[in-house]
């Protein structure tokens, strides 16, 4: 679990993996969900697939909700 | 989909401050995968820090809860805690009396009836109660019974 | 409208009341009290009735301030001294904006603070009540204030509500009968009565303390005593906080610094293993 | 204190506070506190020498306006970002665009709900793109929902899901049962644009809107705050050499003149505020019923002349609707509160 106080909203929240290993990624480089997906299992070292991409738009909407990501 | 730390300059005020907490990802390699498993997807990610005890403990147990509110008074509650005209199927008229905040605690917590409820009737109130959001009548008392924990 | 002036620690309070009655038992309580800095409390707190002709007839208390929640229940004239008291709670519940606030009880010994907390019900006033008469300090039993940029404990040494079996106990032991309020039965909390903190306690309302420990007992239940993982202790705090989110980013910061505090969950059947419990890991963490 | 000009004269004129007694402080906090006034008052009293307790309460204020100051313009953020897709501005209204737009008016106040003001052909998309975005309603009953559709200026109000917090969209600034019609396509046709996306009203529509707002809303409840912000702007706005021309031009527009020049009066009375007189016109009677209406709290922060207040009640309904839909409004208020 990964702790986060979020400045623009004043909100705490509590993340689990692999959502900060997302924001890692999208702080290096913005991408949208099926490139995060590939990039994500490239850093996991696990190989890619559907399922990961699905996974991972699914958390990108959790996060998004929060606002902390957002459409460009 | 962008981070908003990847934002452009003038977006100064969106930083995040993101500390650890445990240890992260010192997981098996099968934990790994497992995270981007579909199954992953039933636990809850995010967990928000709310207002808790919003209120002096002093005031816990202390307010009352009016179902509905008496705006809506004449209404009954159905099994899902929603508002419906009366006589609708499976639904239930308010109880004739505000909702003590130590009663409507021990029924969100430990699924106990409302003195003179039958179980069914209570659980339709708890439910219209957990559906009070902030600005409804009773929400400041709901808020306030919130369970610490 | 009469009225009292008294300071705890750092709060000046005004508290004012439609009848006598509840304001002469506020005044025997807070009996050695000081009196609010430059004689200006920032913090107003009142009883009334809820209509007017409720001040005479079957009168019922309304519990009012600078600070008001919606919904709240009035209460019995006879229970007038504890309404008065809830409205004090209530300022600084709602209004506190300079320290982290957390519904706690918390002694001292030797600059340490230990905080007892958790929810209503857990035995903590109890147990900082009785350690509060065996050697150590009382610093607070509703609400433990921690500045954020020192962290320092700031003690609010209000007088003690015990409850129902808690008041036998305490009146074994405190010889000074004064120390205590009337009691005030059927309350919505049960049996009640106010116990004022010993002389050293008010005398040093102004010497900060350290936190070097928080323990969460739990009255009741066999000895038991187990670890809390620290995003637990977090998210325990939090909840337990009247004010972490609204202090921002200054609240999140001072529960960072607490989340790093030795801290422990227990259970205990009665005051006396509460008492070993507690002081076994004191003992430990060298307090 | 009997009334609350001391807190007016202190907002007014700071120095005025320097003979302030221990009782003047302590009753002063707590009528400001009623009146929301406090964290303004903090700022306005800033630099001078204060009794540590009132410095004290005083940095509290500041701390409680600022981190609603935060919420504020992150709920500001999220309706941006779920109404900017579909091409929807947000037009800033009241404590938002004071905060947002950096305003005097801002400082030191707390800031509430999220009001914005949306051209009327886009309500519908405006309510969609919320709904979607997380916002609910707050479930009202039929009667309410209709009536707020049918002669409200704005949606019932929506309440978001997971952060609680309460969005007011209107589409003019009066409700369309008033009996002045404001001009709304000239409100959005002269917003002016902060950041992209992202408007406040132009400088005479915003004082329009804060005296429809002193008014209208409700029977003059929080009014020294609403005139507080009244007397910020005009301060801020009338170094503009053809401000005061603009205004009556806009005021007349908007068929507030009458409003506008009370409002005027009522700020010049209260926070000597500099004011055109030539559209503050004359003072009338009735202007020291407003004043004592407006100063109406004691010592411990409690309202105080009941009958005033009754009066302004009714007569805040009369401005609203015409008098059988009053009658109607009442008769069915009454009955589902008897239920």
């Amino acid at each position: 679990m990964t702790l986060l106080y979020h400045k623009p909203s004043g909100v705490t929240h509590f993340l689990a993996s692999p959502l900060p290993e997302m924001l890692a990624l999208l702080r290096e480089v913005p991408c949208g969900a099926d490139i995060l997906a590939e990039r994500l299992c490239h850093r996991l070292a696990i190989p890619c697939n559907d399922e990961a991409v699905t996974v991972v738009t699914e958390r990108l909407a959790e996060l998004a909700a929060i606002g902390l990501v957002h459409s460009a | 989909m962008h981070g908003e730390d990847g934002q452009p300059e003038d977006r100064p005020d969106v930083a995040s401050d993101i500390g650890s907490v445990e240890a992260p990802s010192r997981a098996q390699k099968s934990s790994r995968r497992d995270l981007l498993r579909l199954s992953a997807l039933g636990g809850a990610a995010i967990i928000t820090i709310r207002p808790g005890m919003a209120q002096a403990a002093a005031s816990v147990n202390m307010c009352t809860i009016a179902v509905p509110d008496a705006a809506r008074s004449t209404k009954w509650i159905k099994s899902d805690g929603t508002l419906v005209s009366k006589n609708t199927a499976n639904s239930y008229p308010g109880p004739t009396s505000p909702l003590k905040a130590a009663d409507i605690k021990n029924a969100i917590n430990y699924n106990t009836s409302y003195p003179g409820y039958t179980s069914a009737q209570s659980s339709a109130y708890t439910n219209y109660i957990k559906k009070l959001t902030q600005g409804t009548a009773g929400f400041t008392c709901f808020a306030s019974i919130q369970n610490p924990a | 409208m009469r009225h009292l002036q008294i300071r705890i620690g750092p709060a000046g309070f005004r508290i004012g009341s439609a009848w006598p009655g509840p304001l002469a038992a506020m005044r025997d309580l807070y009996a050695g009290y000081p009196m609010p800095q430059d004689d200006i409390p920032t913090h107003t707190a009142r009883i009334e009735p809820t209509r007017f002709w409720r001040r005479w007839i079957r009168p019922q208390v309304a519990i009012c301030g600078d600070h008001m929640l919606m919904d709240t229940v009035p209460m019995a004239l006879r229970h007038g001294l504890l309404a008065a008291e809830m409205a004090m709670n209530l300022q600084m519940a709602l209004g506190e904006r300079r320290f982290l606030l957390l519904h706690a009880a918390a002694v001292e010994r030797g600059g340490k603070a230990l905080i007892l907390t958790g929810e209503s019900g857990s035995g903590k006033s109890t147990l900082a009540a009785m350690l509060g008469e065996q050697g150590w300090r009382l610093l607070a039993d509703e609400f433990v204030l921690i500045d954020p940029e020192s962290m320092m404990l700031h003690p609010f040494p209000r007088a003690v509500s015990l409850k129902n079996s808690a008041i036998p106990e305490m009146e074994r032991i405190v010889a000074d009968q004064s120390r205590f309020g009337p009691l005030l039965r059927d309350t919505p909390k049960g049996h009640l009565r106010h116990l004022r903190p010993n002389a050293d306690a008010i005398a040093r309302m102004d010497t900060l303390a350290a936190p070097a420990l928080i323990l969460f007992p739990r009255f009741g239940e066999a000895p038991q005593v187990q670890g809390i993982g620290r995003a637990e202790l977090f998210v325990r705090l939090t909840q337990g906080s009247t004010n972490y989110i609204p202090l921002g980013e200054r609240g999140y910061g001072a529960m960072t610094k607490l989340m790093t505090l030795p801290a422990a969950m227990f259970a205990y059947p009665d005051t006396a293993s509460g008492l070993d419990i507690v002081e076994r890991y004191c003992a430990e963490v060298g307090l | 204190m009997k009334d609350a000009w001391p807190l007016s004269r202190a907002l007014a004129d700071p120095l005025s506070t320097r003979g302030f007694t221990a009782q003047d402080w302590t009753d002063v906090i707590s009528i400001a506190r009623a009146e929301r006034l406090l964290g303004s008052l903090a700022h306005r009293l800033s630099g001078m020498p204060l009794p540590a307790p009132v410095a004290d309460a005083f940095a509290q204020a500041r701390v409680q306006a600022g981190f609603s100051h935060i919420q504020a313009r992150w709920e500001i953020e999220m309706a941006r970002r779920a109404l900017a897709p579909r091409g929807i501005p947000l037009i800033l209204l009241k404590g938002s665009a004071f905060a947002f737009a950096g305003l005097p008016a801002g400082i030191g106040r707390l800031v509430g709900d999220l009001d914005i003001l949306v051209p009327g052909d886009l309500m519908a998309p405006a309510e969609a793109a919320l709904l979607a975005a997380g916002w609910e309603w707050l479930k009202p009953d039929d009667y309410t929902d209709a009536y707020y559709r049918r002669w409200m200026h704005e949606l019932p109000p929506l309440v978001h899901r997971d952060r609680g917090g309460m969005i007011d969209v209107h589409h003019t600034i009066l409700p369309l049962t008033a009996r002045r019609t404001p001009d709304a396509d000239a409100l959005v046709a002269d917003s002016i644009e902060v950041v992209p996306g992202i408007r406040i009203l132009s400088p005479a529509d915003m004082i329009v809107h804060a005296v429809t707002h002193l008014f209208a809303d409700g029977d003059m409840a929080g009014g020294l705050r609403n005139l507080w912000d009244i007397d910020r702007l005009l301060r801020l706005f009338s170094a503009d050499a053809d401000f005061w021309k603009d205004l009556k031009l806009r005021a007349a527009r908007h068929e507030m003149a009458d409003p506008v020049a009370l409002a005027l009066r009522l700020a010049d009375r209260i926070y000597a505020t500099p004011v055109d007189p030539r559209l503050a016109g004359y003072d009338r009677m009735s202007d020291g019923l407003f004043i004592r209406r407006m100063l109406a709290r004691d010592g411990w922060g409690r309202e105080t002349r009941p009958f005033i207040r009754l009066a302004f009640y009714v007569r805040s309904h009369w401005m609203r609707m015409p008098p059988m839909m009053l009658a109607r409004h009442l008769w069915i208020k009454a009955r589902s509160r008897r239920g």
